[in-house]
């Protein structure tokens, strides 16, 4: 069972990932590559990391239909139907991609990889979590800032208005200038 | 037993009716709806999902190709009424049902239909129709391309050319208004009406100011999307087109007017959206204001309604949904305006 | 099913991911690419924690930095296409060659 | 009480889309009842309760009619995804004390599957390259968005609350005292951001009537089925998850506990079909600075005293 899985999951992964610099539609780019990490979650929780599996599908449909947004957004094409491709020096990176694939299998195959140390724990979200918020709570912390960063400089690069803009040379006026109003009366 | 004729039949029963209403044709258009609403039979929002076109009036030469177009696009088995005559409704829904229900006659024309719609039917629908647009680089494999224009944000992203209406629900009657959208924010708006009714027409709401400003009310807590409150502004409606007006009729309508004008979330929804120079909440206030005047005292002339012009500035910078609610606000009287006003 | 195996899917879904990233011309498209070979990297991780070291929880914690770097890569590519997009109406890789550095 | 730390056996696989499309069917005919009841015309009890069978027949015999250059890959993939969705969120409901598939991170996989619906609402909307469909497309990934984080941390308080991702656990957790009243701002978030999330009234603007149905707009026979009907399901599994999440799983006098979790799951569905018809849908420009600005630091502030509670209770570590 689990090895049927694996092929099936192992091959909608690899194929999809494919489609994704094949198929013309930016809209089914976009459901291709979502379709693959979807396969690889599967992958995942096939390894015994629940958790793990069930948030990279959480997180991976977000971000693919937040994708979407921004694929209207630049390029609206309706439907997809002018062919696309957008491409350069389409041999060279052929190459380097299959040599690069090529090298990475013959060490996967020719390296003698250690034996396996230890048993999955019983319960390996718990683990997660305990590490994370022990042993490993400097990368979580990291992390955290790093997105924390992320969400400031994103919010700076894609905007081009800032308070003065919205509240006056003096931040004094009393409803902000918004092109559009919110729903909490600022 | 046939499956499929027990299908059908099942369907049939409660067919799902699309209402073009055409300029001139509000009698008919009110006869039909409170004739749905004895049935049972829902209102649909957009073809796909109609089994029965009900066109309520006469419509004009350039109506007449949309409804062949809207037509083209309802999915078999269906039907299709043309009602000129308020009397004639519930034969010609039971007459629609028929067909629905006529296993035979469906198989043939389902037959005779299938394959993709003809690209000529399309343009045109992409024209008149309602939900496809043209832009200005022509059409690609028969789509409209965006083009590109400043937006409000300082980023210069497409823009597509979409006409609204005359087929939307809730929407004035053959009113057309041409957009220019970035994202769901009008850029430009340019209204129209498509075959205005012919001079000498009566007018139907001539001595029924209530009804009038009920209809309005309903069409505008439809497009806010106020099923409950809506549903009952049209039964009252309907109720006094009906019958003489009474008591208990005149505590209803007064009961409806305090819920909508107590509504918290209706006032959260709709304050601070600009319609012109005044508001959309203002809008809804005087409608609210006109209709228990109207309920209260003999007939007084309604409000002057918006020239088409007043309307198309008054969508400009608004997004989608906002459009809608303005429209709705301002009800333009698409029975007795001009023709065409164009405003950038 | 053995390490090897989720190895060679892993090196697969890089080596495609390689490909896009240098190939195409768009920036979502590149971004694409970069996503699926971070999709490798999980998936390298995922397996190397179970067959090599599963008592220890370090695989596990590499897989939340890649999701995490993936979702920062993520957002501050589109913010960075954003900006660019607002100064010039460019969305290529190639129109924006004289931000090398 | 059964052992919690079981799944029910494969046959009630079969069993649970059979129990959900019930609970749908009952939802559908009671939202039927309360339109006709407004509408003033024929209410007859019988005709509500036929309604569902009716109209799925209306829509198997429909022709599935295409619009203007389509996207049909992604239409198909879109309205087969949407009850595909529920049916997998649904997989961890209890079905009185146990679920289906008795996962360690239940709660996790049901937000996962319940965010699947953004992808398939999208491409429906999508695929039918008509510019109102696309409309009510984006604006439910724009409603997601905005409600996607209120809905996680009300999910997450239960959650912590109970010290388990597992959602037995967490029914098992409530044997003393309800959630709903240790945490009734999460229940109350959770109840708005599920809404949100099935893209239910007063939610309702990527269907909405102003767009004239929105992402279903195109969308005619086995199509329009398979999105509306996908539409219910997921309304029926988010009402569904209130219930061991928030109302005690299948705790209660007299009645087993299946019973128990049938009656206030469909109390708290009853619920949400009456909300729809008393409020008007909410726009995109209001709720989205709602969920952000509102919402989520109420949400974040009932987490976090939450957490107080299970220290001073002595849990954790």
């Amino acid at each position: 069972m689990s090895v049927v899985l694996f092929w099936a999951l192992a091959g909608a992964a690899v194929v999809l990932g494919v489609l994704v610099f094949r198929l013309d539609s930016m809209a089914q780019v976009t459901f291709a590559l979502l379709g693959s990490f979807l396969a690889v979650a599967g992958l995942v929780l096939l390894l015994g990391l629940g958790y793990l599996g069930a948030v990279i599908a959480l997180m991976m449909v977000i971000e693919m239909v937040i994708m979407a947004v921004f694929m209207i957004m630049f390029m609206m094409n309706p439907a997809g139907l002018m062919p696309m491709t957008m491409t350069h020096n389409r041999r060279g990176s052929l190459v380097i991609s299959v040599g690069a694939f090529v090298v990475l299998a013959a060490g996967i195959l020719l390296v003698d990889w250690p034996a396996r140390d230890g048993v999955p724990p019983p319960d390996p979200t718990f683990a997660l979590g305990e590490a994370l918020m022990g042993g490993q709570m400097l990368t979580m912390m990291t992390l955290g800032v790093g997105l924390f960063a992320t969400i400031v400089a994103t919010v700076v690069l894609s905007t081009d208005r800032g308070r003065y803009d919205r509240l006056g040379d003096e931040l004094d006026a009393p409803v902000a200038d918004d092109p559009m109003g919110g729903g909490v009366g600022r | 037993m046939d499956l499929t004729r027990l299908l059908l039949r099942a369907g049939a029963a409660r067919p799902h009716v699309l209402l073009l209403p055409v300029p001139g044709g509000t009698s008919v258009r009110l006869a039909v709806e409170a004739e749905l609403a004895r049935r049972g039979w829902p209102l649909a929002q957009s073809p796909a999902d109609a089994d029965v076109l009900v066109v309520a009036g006469r419509p004009g030469p350039r109506l007449s190709e949309i409804v062949e177009a809207v037509w083209h696009r309802l999915p078999a088995p269906r039907a299709r009424i043309e009602l000129t005559d308020p009397a004639d409704v519930g034969l010609q829904l039971d007459a629609a049902a028929a067909v629905l229900a006529n296993t035979a006659r469906q198989r043939a024309r389902q037959h005779h239909d299938v394959g993709p719609v003809s690209h000529h039917a399309h343009e045109e629908h992409g024209e008149h129709g309602g939900h496809e647009g043209h832009g200005d680089m022509g059409p690609v494999a028969g789509l409209p391309m965006a083009d590109l224009g400043e937006d409000r944000d300082g980023l210069t992203l497409d823009r597509v050319h979409v006409p609204l209406g005359p087929l939307l629900p809730d929407w004035p009657p053959g009113l057309v208004v041409r957009v220019t959208l970035q994202g769901d924010v009008v850029q430009e708006a340019e209204a129209e009406v498509v075959d205005g009714p012919a001079a000498g027409e009566v007018d139907v709401w001539a001595g029924r100011a209530a009804a009038r400003e009920l209809d309005a009310l309903a069409r505008f807590l439809g497009v806010a999307g106020w099923d409950d409150a809506a549903d009952r502004a049209r039964r009252l409606r309907d109720d006094l087109l009906s019958g003489a007006p009474d008591e208990r009729h005149a505590t209803q309508v007064r009961t409806l007017v305090r819920r909508v004008r107590r509504s918290r979330a209706l006032r959260w929804l709709l304050r601070g959206l600009a319609a012109g120079d005044t508001d959309v909440g203002a809008l809804l206030e005087r409608r609210l204001a006109a209709v228990e005047r109207a309920v209260r005292g003999p007939d007084t002339p309604p409000s002057p309604p918006p020239d088409l012009a007043g309307l198309a500035r008054a969508l400009v910078g608004a997004d989608l949904a906002t459009l809608r609610l303005i429209v709705a606000a301002l009800d333009p009287d698409t029975e007795i305006a001009p023709a065409r006003v164009p405003h950038g | 099913m053995t390490l090897q195996l989720f190895l060679l899917v892993a090196a697969a879904l890089f080596a495609v991911g390689l490909y896009g990233a240098l190939s195409q011309m768009s920036i979502v498209m590149i971004m694409m690419g970069l996503e699926l070979m971070l999709n490798g990297v999980i998936v390298a991780t995922a397996a190397f924690w179970y067959y090599v070291a599963p008592g220890e929880t370090d695989g596990q914690v590499l897989v939340v930095v890649v999701i995490t770097a993936m979702a920062i890569e993520m957002a501050v590519g589109f913010a960075v296409a954003t900006a660019i997009y607002r100064r010039r109406q460019v969305d290529m890789t190639d129109d924006a060659a004289d931000l090398r550095g | 009480m059964a052992d919690p730390t079981a799944a029910l056996p494969l046959w009630s696989v079969l069993v649970l889309p059979l129990l959900l499309i019930s609970a749908a069917w009952v939802a559908v005919a009671f939202d039927a009842a309360l339109t006709a009841r407004a509408r003033g015309g024929r209410t007859e009890v019988a005709a509500a309760v036929l309604l569902p069978a009716r109209e799925t027949a209306r829509l198997l015999v429909g022709q599935r009619r295409r619009t203007l250059a389509p996207d049909r890959t992604l239409t198909t993939t879109g309205v087969v995804l949407l009850p595909i969705a529920a049916l997998l969120a649904a997989a961890v409901l209890p079905l009185g004390a146990r679920p289906v598939a008795d996962l360690s991170v239940g709660v996790v996989w049901f937000n996962a599957m319940e965010v699947l619906a953004w992808a398939a609402v999208w491409a429906a909307g999508w695929g039918a390259n008509s510019m109102l469909s696309l409309v009510g497309g984006y604006r439910f990934v724009a409603q997601g968005l905005a409600y996607e984080l209120p809905h996680m941390f009300a999910l997450i308080t239960a959650a912590l609350a109970a010290e388990s991702l597992r959602v037995p656990d967490i029914v098992a957790a409530q044997a003393d005292l309800w959630f709903v009243v240790l945490m009734p701002v999460a229940f109350l978030a959770y109840l708005v951001s599920t809404a949100a999330m099935a893209f239910w009234g007063p939610f309702d603007a990527p269907v909405g009537r102003d767009v004239a149905g929105g992402a279903a707009l195109e969308l005619c026979g086995i199509d329009r089925l398979l999105f509306v009907g996908g539409r219910w399901l997921l309304l029926v599994v988010a009402a569904a998850m209130a219930v061991p999440l928030f109302l005690g799983g299948g705790a209660g006098p007299l009645l087993p506990a299946p019973a128990w979790v049938a009656l206030k799951t469909l109390a708290v569905l009853a619920l949400l079909v009456w909300l729809r018809r008393r409020l008007p849908t909410v726009r995109m420009d209001r709720f989205a600075e709602f969920a952000w600005v509102v919402l989520i630091p109420l949400t974040i502030a009932q987490a976090l005293v939450v957490a107080i509670v299970v220290l001073q209770r002595g849990g954790g570590m």
